[in-house]
C-alpha cells in the first residue's frame, strides 16, 4: 500500500497486455518508458534548476535575479531555452564535422546515464547493477571524451588548450575521487548503490565525514563548477574548449554542466546521506522519493553557496590542492577506514536486545540496526575528527611557512606584493 | 547480476543519445542558416587566426594523465578487495594495506621529484 | 548463449589487425595503438574461456586485470619514450628513428 | 541459431570491435585513429558484459577509454603526429598484410578445427555454468590470498610504480643535443 512504483508498474504491466504484447515485448517497453522518463526528468530538471541557482545566487549577492518571465521570473529558463533553439547553428571554418557534432551529444550523454544507478527509493532504481560505483566512474568517460572532441575539432588554438586543461583538471580530480569512493564500497561490502543505501542505518557521513568532504570537493571540480571553472571562466575569458559552439550545440554543454552538478548532489545524498532513508519509508517506499528530494535538494544548495562564496582558483592552486592535499587526505583515509573497520566493535543481537531494553524509545525510533552500529560509527567519527585536527594543524604550519616566504622576499624588495606564479602558456 | 539490468542500461544510452541529438535537430530546423565566410571564421579574441591550431603544448599534462593511468589502475586492484572487505582476514587487509602504501610510494616520488609543479 | 567461438574468432580477428597495425604504421604512436589491440584481444579471449569453461573460478578475470596491468605500464613507458624521441630528434616516424644504426 | 537480444547484441558488438580496429590501423589522421581505438574498446566492454563479467567491463571504460586512450592523445598532441605524417602506412604495407591474414586464418582455422575441409567446432556451445552472484568478492579475496593471487597483486602494484618512475624520468630528460 502507499507504493506507487508497485501499482503504476502493475497498472502498466495489465495495459500493454490487454493490447495483445507478449511479456518480453511488455518488459522492454515498459523499460524504454522508463529510460524516456528518466531522460526528460534528467533535462526537465534542469529548466528548474537554472532558474533556482540564479535566484538564490540573486538573492546570495542581494540582487533580486530573475523576476520578469512569469511569478518570480520561473519562466525564465524556458524563455532562454527557446532563445537557444532559434539561435544559428555555425560551424566554423576547418572543422572536424563528426567529432564537431558528436562532443555535445556526449556531454550530455555522459552525465544522463549516471540517473540509471540512483535508487529513488526501496523499490524504485532504474538498474541495480552490482558494479554501480564503478559504472559511475566509467560513465564519466564520456565527459572527458566531448571535451576533448570538442576541443580538437574546432579548430581553434583556445578550444584545443583549454580542453586540454578541463582534461587535466578531470583527469586530476577523478583520482580522489575515486580513492573516496572506495570508502562506503568497503563499509557496505557492495558496489550496488542501493545497497549501499540499506546498508546505512547511520549515514555514512557520520561514519566518515572526510570521505564525504573529499568526494564532494572533487565532484565539484570534476564538473567545473565555481570555484573550479578556471577553464570557462565566464565573466573573464572566452568559453574554453566550447568557445566554437553556438545555439543548442552550446546549450547541450551548459545543460550538462548544470546536469552533472545536480546528479552529484544525488551521488553525494545517496553515497552519503543515507540516499531514501528517513522514517517510515519501509512501509511508505513513496517518501523514498521525498527523502531523497530534500537532501539532494540540500547538497545542491550547498554547490550553490559555494558558488557565490568561494573566489576562483588558479590552475596550480587548482592541481596543487588536488594533488598534495585531497589525494593524500583520501589515501589515508582510506587506510585509517581499512583498519579501524576490522575492528570488533558491533553489537550481538543480545547486547542491542540489553541496551533497547533501557531505552525503547530508540528502536522506535531508529530501529535495531542503528543501534547495533552505533559504537562503530563513534569510533568512525572520533578518528575522523582526530584525522581533521591533525589536517589542520600542517595546514596551519603550510600557511604560516607561506606566509613567511612571502614577507622574507617583499622585505628583500623583490616584490612590492606577493607575485602570483606564472600560470601561462 | 543479470543481463537484464544491462538491457535497461542499453535502451538508456539510446534513449539518452536520442534526446540531445533531437535537441539540436530541433534547433538546426528552428534556427537561421547563412553561413558567410567571416561568420565561420575561427575566433580567437578578433585576431586574424595565426599558424596551426596544434600549437606545442607541455609536458606536464603527459605526467599528470601519468599519475593519473597509475593510480586508477592501482584502484582498480582496490574495489574488488573493497568489496571483499568485510570478510577479509586480518591479514589480506593487511596486503590491501601494503598495496595502498605503494601507491604512496608513488604520489611522494612525484611530488619530491617536482613532478607535480605547473610551471 | 553465443557460442564461444564466435568469440574466439572476434578476438582472432582483432589480434590479426592488431598484427597488420605494427608492422604497416609508419608512426610510432599508431604501433602502439596496435599493440594496444593486440593485448585486447588476448583478454577477449582469457574472459570468452573464463565464462564458458571455469565460470565457477575467478581466474579468468584476475588474468585479465593483470593483463590490463601491463598494457597500461606498456603504453606509459612506449609513450614517454616516443615523446623523448621527438624532442631529441624531432621526428615519431618508426623508420626514421635509426639511431643505433649509425 | 535462432536470431535473440543477446546475438543482435553480439553483433553489435563485434562490428563496433573489429571495425574500431581497423579504423585504428588505417586512418590516417592520428586524432581520428585514436576514437577509433576508443571505439574499439567500448565494443570489448560490450562484450565482456555479455560475458557476465560486468566488472571487467567497467574496468575497461574506466582505464582504456578514460586514461590510455588520453595518454595516446595527449602523446599525439605532444609530438605532433599529426602534421608530420601525411602517409599513413610504410612501404612494407603489402608484407604487412599478408602476414597479418596468414595469422588470422591459422588462429581461425585452430579455432574452427578445420581438418579434411570439414569444418568442425569442438568448443562449448553454452557455458558449462552460470557465474556466482559475488563474483566480484570473489575476485577481491582471491586477490589478496595468499595461495592465490597475492604475489601477482604486490608485484603489478610495483610494477606499474616502476613504469611511472620509468616515463617520468624519460619524458621529463632534457634533449641531448
Amino acid at each position: 500500500m502507499g507504493d506507487i512504483i508497485t501499482t503504476i508498474g502493475t497498472f502498466l504491466t495489465d495495459l500493454l497486455s490487454s493490447l495483445g504484447m507478449g511479456p518480453s515485448a511488455v518488459e522492454i517497453t515498459i523499460k524504454i518508458i522508463v529510460a524516456a522518463i528518466l531522460g526528460v526528468f534528467g533535462i526537465g530538471l534542469v529548466i528548474f534548476t537554472v532558474w533556482l541557482e540564479r535566484k538564490v545566487a540573486g538573492r546570495i549577492q542581494d540582487r533580486l535575479g530573475p523576476n520578469r518571465v512569469g511569478p518570480y521570473g520561473i519562466f525564465q529558463t524556458v524563455a532562454d531555452a527557446i532563445k537557444l533553439l532559434t539561435k544559428e547553428l555555425i560551424t566554423p571554418a576547418g572543422a572536424d564535422k563528426v567529432p564537431y557534432n558528436i562532443a555535445p551529444v556526449f556531454s550530455v550523454l555522459g552525465v544522463l546515464l549516471i540517473w540509471a544507478v540512483v535508487p529513488f527509493t526501496t523499490n524504485a532504481i532504474a538498474s541495480d547493477l552490482n558494479v554501480a560505483v564503478l559504472y559511475i566512474v566509467a560513465v564519466g568517460a564520456f565527459g572527458v571524451l566531448a571535451v576533448l572532441m570538442a576541443g580538437w575539432s574546432s579548430n581553434n588554438k583556445y578550444a584545443l588548450l583549454g580542453a586540454l586543461r578541463v582534461v587535466a583538471q578531470t583527469i586530476s580530480y577523478e583520482v580522489p575521487l575515486v580513492l573516496s569512493l572506495l570508502v562506503p564500497v568497503m563499509l557496505a561490502g557492495t558496489m550496488s548503490t542501493q545497497g549501499i543505501v540499506e546498508a546505512q542505518p547511520i549515514w555514512y557521513i557520520v561514519y566518515v565525514p572526510v570521505a564525504a568532504f573529499v568526494f564532494f570537493v572533487s565532484s565539484l571540480a570534476e564538473v567545473g563548477r565555481p570555484p573550479f571553472d578556471l577553464l570557462e571562466a565566464e565573466s573573464e575569458l572566452v568559453a574554453g574548449f566550447h568557445i566554437e559552439y553556438s545555439g543548442m550545440r552550446f546549450a547541450m554543454f551548459f545543460l550538462a554542466e548544470f546536469m552533472h552538478a545536480f546528479a552529484i548532489s544525488a551521488l553525494t545524498a545517496v553515497l552519503f546521506l543515507g540516499g531514501w532513508r528517513g522514517p517510515w519509508v519501509q512501509q511508505y517506499p513513496t517518501l523514498g522519493f521525498v527523502y531523497l528530494g530534500i537532501k539532494t535538494m540540500v547538497v545542491y544548495f550547498v554547490v550553490m553557496w559555494v558558488r557565490c562564496t568561494v573566489p576562483r582558483v588558479r590552475i596550480d592552486q587548482m592541481l596543487n590542492l588536488n594533488w598534495k592535499f585531497l589525494v593524500p587526505l583520501s589515501l589515508v583515509n582510506v587506510l585509517m577506514v581499512a583498519i579501524l573497520g576490522k575492528l570488533p566493535l558491533r553489537l550481538s543481537e543480545e547486547q542491542v536486545a540489553e541496551v533497547l531494553q533501557n531505552t525503547p524509545w530508540v528502536e522506535w525510533a531508529f530501529g535495531p540496526e542503528f543501534m547495533a552500529e552505533l559504537p562503530r560509527a563513534v569510533l568512525f567519527l572520533l578518528a575522523n575528527a582526530a584525522l581533521v585536527i591533525v589536517v589542520l594543524a600542517l595546514l596551519g604550519v603550510y600557511a604560516r611557512r607561506e606566509r613567511r616566504k612571502v614577507e622574507a622576499l617583499v622585505d628583500e624588495g623583490e616584490f612590492s606584493a606577493p607575485q602570483p606564479a606564472a600560470a601561462h602558456q | 547480476m543479470s543481463i537484464n539490468e544491462w538491457t535497461f542500461i542499453a535502451i538508456f544510452l539510446i534513449v539518452a543519445a536520442l534526446i540531445p541529438v533531437a535537441a539540436i535537430v530541433l534547433g538546426a530546423l528552428l534556427g537561421p542558416r547563412k553561413p558567410n565566410p567571416v561568420k565561420v571564421q575561427t575566433y580567437e579574441c578578433g585576431m586574424e587566426t595565426h599558424g596551426d591550431t596544434w600549437v606545442q603544448i607541455k609536458a606536464a599534462y603527459y605526467i599528470f594523465a601519468l599519475v593519473f593511468l597509475v593510480f586508477d589502475v592501482e584502484v582498480v586492484f582496490l574495489f574488488p578487495w573493497a568489496v571483499a572487505y568485510n570478510q577479509l582476514p586480518l591479514f589480506a587487509v593487511i596486503e590491501g594495506v601494503v598495496f595502498i602504501l605503494i601507491l604512496a610510494a608513488a604520489l611522494v616520488y612525484v611530488w619530491q621529484k617536482g613532478a607535480l609543479e605547473w610551471v | 548463449m553465443v557460442p564461444l567461438w564466435m568469440y574466439l574468432v572476434v578476438s582472432a580477428g582483432l589480434f590479426a589487425i592488431g598484427v597488420y597495425g605494427v608492422l604497416s604504421r609508419r608512426n610510432a604512436v599508431a604501433i602502439l595503438m596496435g599493440i594496444e589491440l593486440m593485448l585486447n584481444a588476448v583478454n577477449v579471449n582469457l574472459i570468452a574461456f573464463w565464462r564458458y569453461l571455469t565460470p565457477m573460478d575467478v581466474s579468468g578475470q584476475a588474468f585479465a586485470l593483470f593483463v590490463l596491468v601491463v598494457a597500461a605500464a606498456e603504453a606509459a613507458v612506449g609513450l614517454a619514450m616516443i615523446i623523448s624521441i621527438y624532442r631529441n630528434r624531432q621526428t615519431v616516424i618508426a623508420e626514421d628513428i635509426d639511431l643505433l644504426r649509425g | 541459431m535462432e536470431i535473440t537480444a543477446e546475438t543482435v547484441a553480439f553483433a553489435i558488438f563485434a562490428v563496433f570491435t573489429l571495425g574500431g580496429a581497423l579504423g585504428v590501423v588505417t586512418m590516417r589522421n592520428l586524432f581520428h585513429a585514436a576514437l577509433m581505438l576508443i571505439l574499439s574498446l567500448f565494443g570489448v566492454a560490450g562484450l565482456y558484459i555479455l560475458l557476465t563479467a560486468p566488472f571487467l567491463a567497467a574496468v575497461q571504460i574506466m582505464l582504456y577509454v578514460a586514461a590510455v586512450a588520453i595518454l595516446i592523445i595527449i602523446a599525439i598532441m605532444l609530438t605532433r603526429s599529426l602534421m608530420k605524417a601525411p602517409i599513413a602506412a610504410n612501404k612494407q604495407w603489402e608484407v604487412s598484410a599478408l602476414i597479418a591474414l596468414i595469422v588470422l586464418v591459422s588462429l581461425v582455422a585452430v579455432i574452427l578445427q578445420v581438418s579434411g575441409g570439414r569444418v568442425r567446432s569442438y568448443w562449448p556451445q553454452e557455458p558449462v555454468g552460470d557465474v556466482p552472484a559475488d563474483s566480484i568478492t570473489a575476485l577481491g579475496a582471491s586477490l589478496v590470498d595468499p595461495d592465490r593471487y597475492v604475489l601477482p597483486f604486490e608485484v603489478a602494484s610495483v610494477l606499474i610504480l616502476a613504469a611511472m618512475i620509468g616515463a617520468i624520468v624519460i619524458v621529463r630528460s632534457r634533449p641531448t643535443s
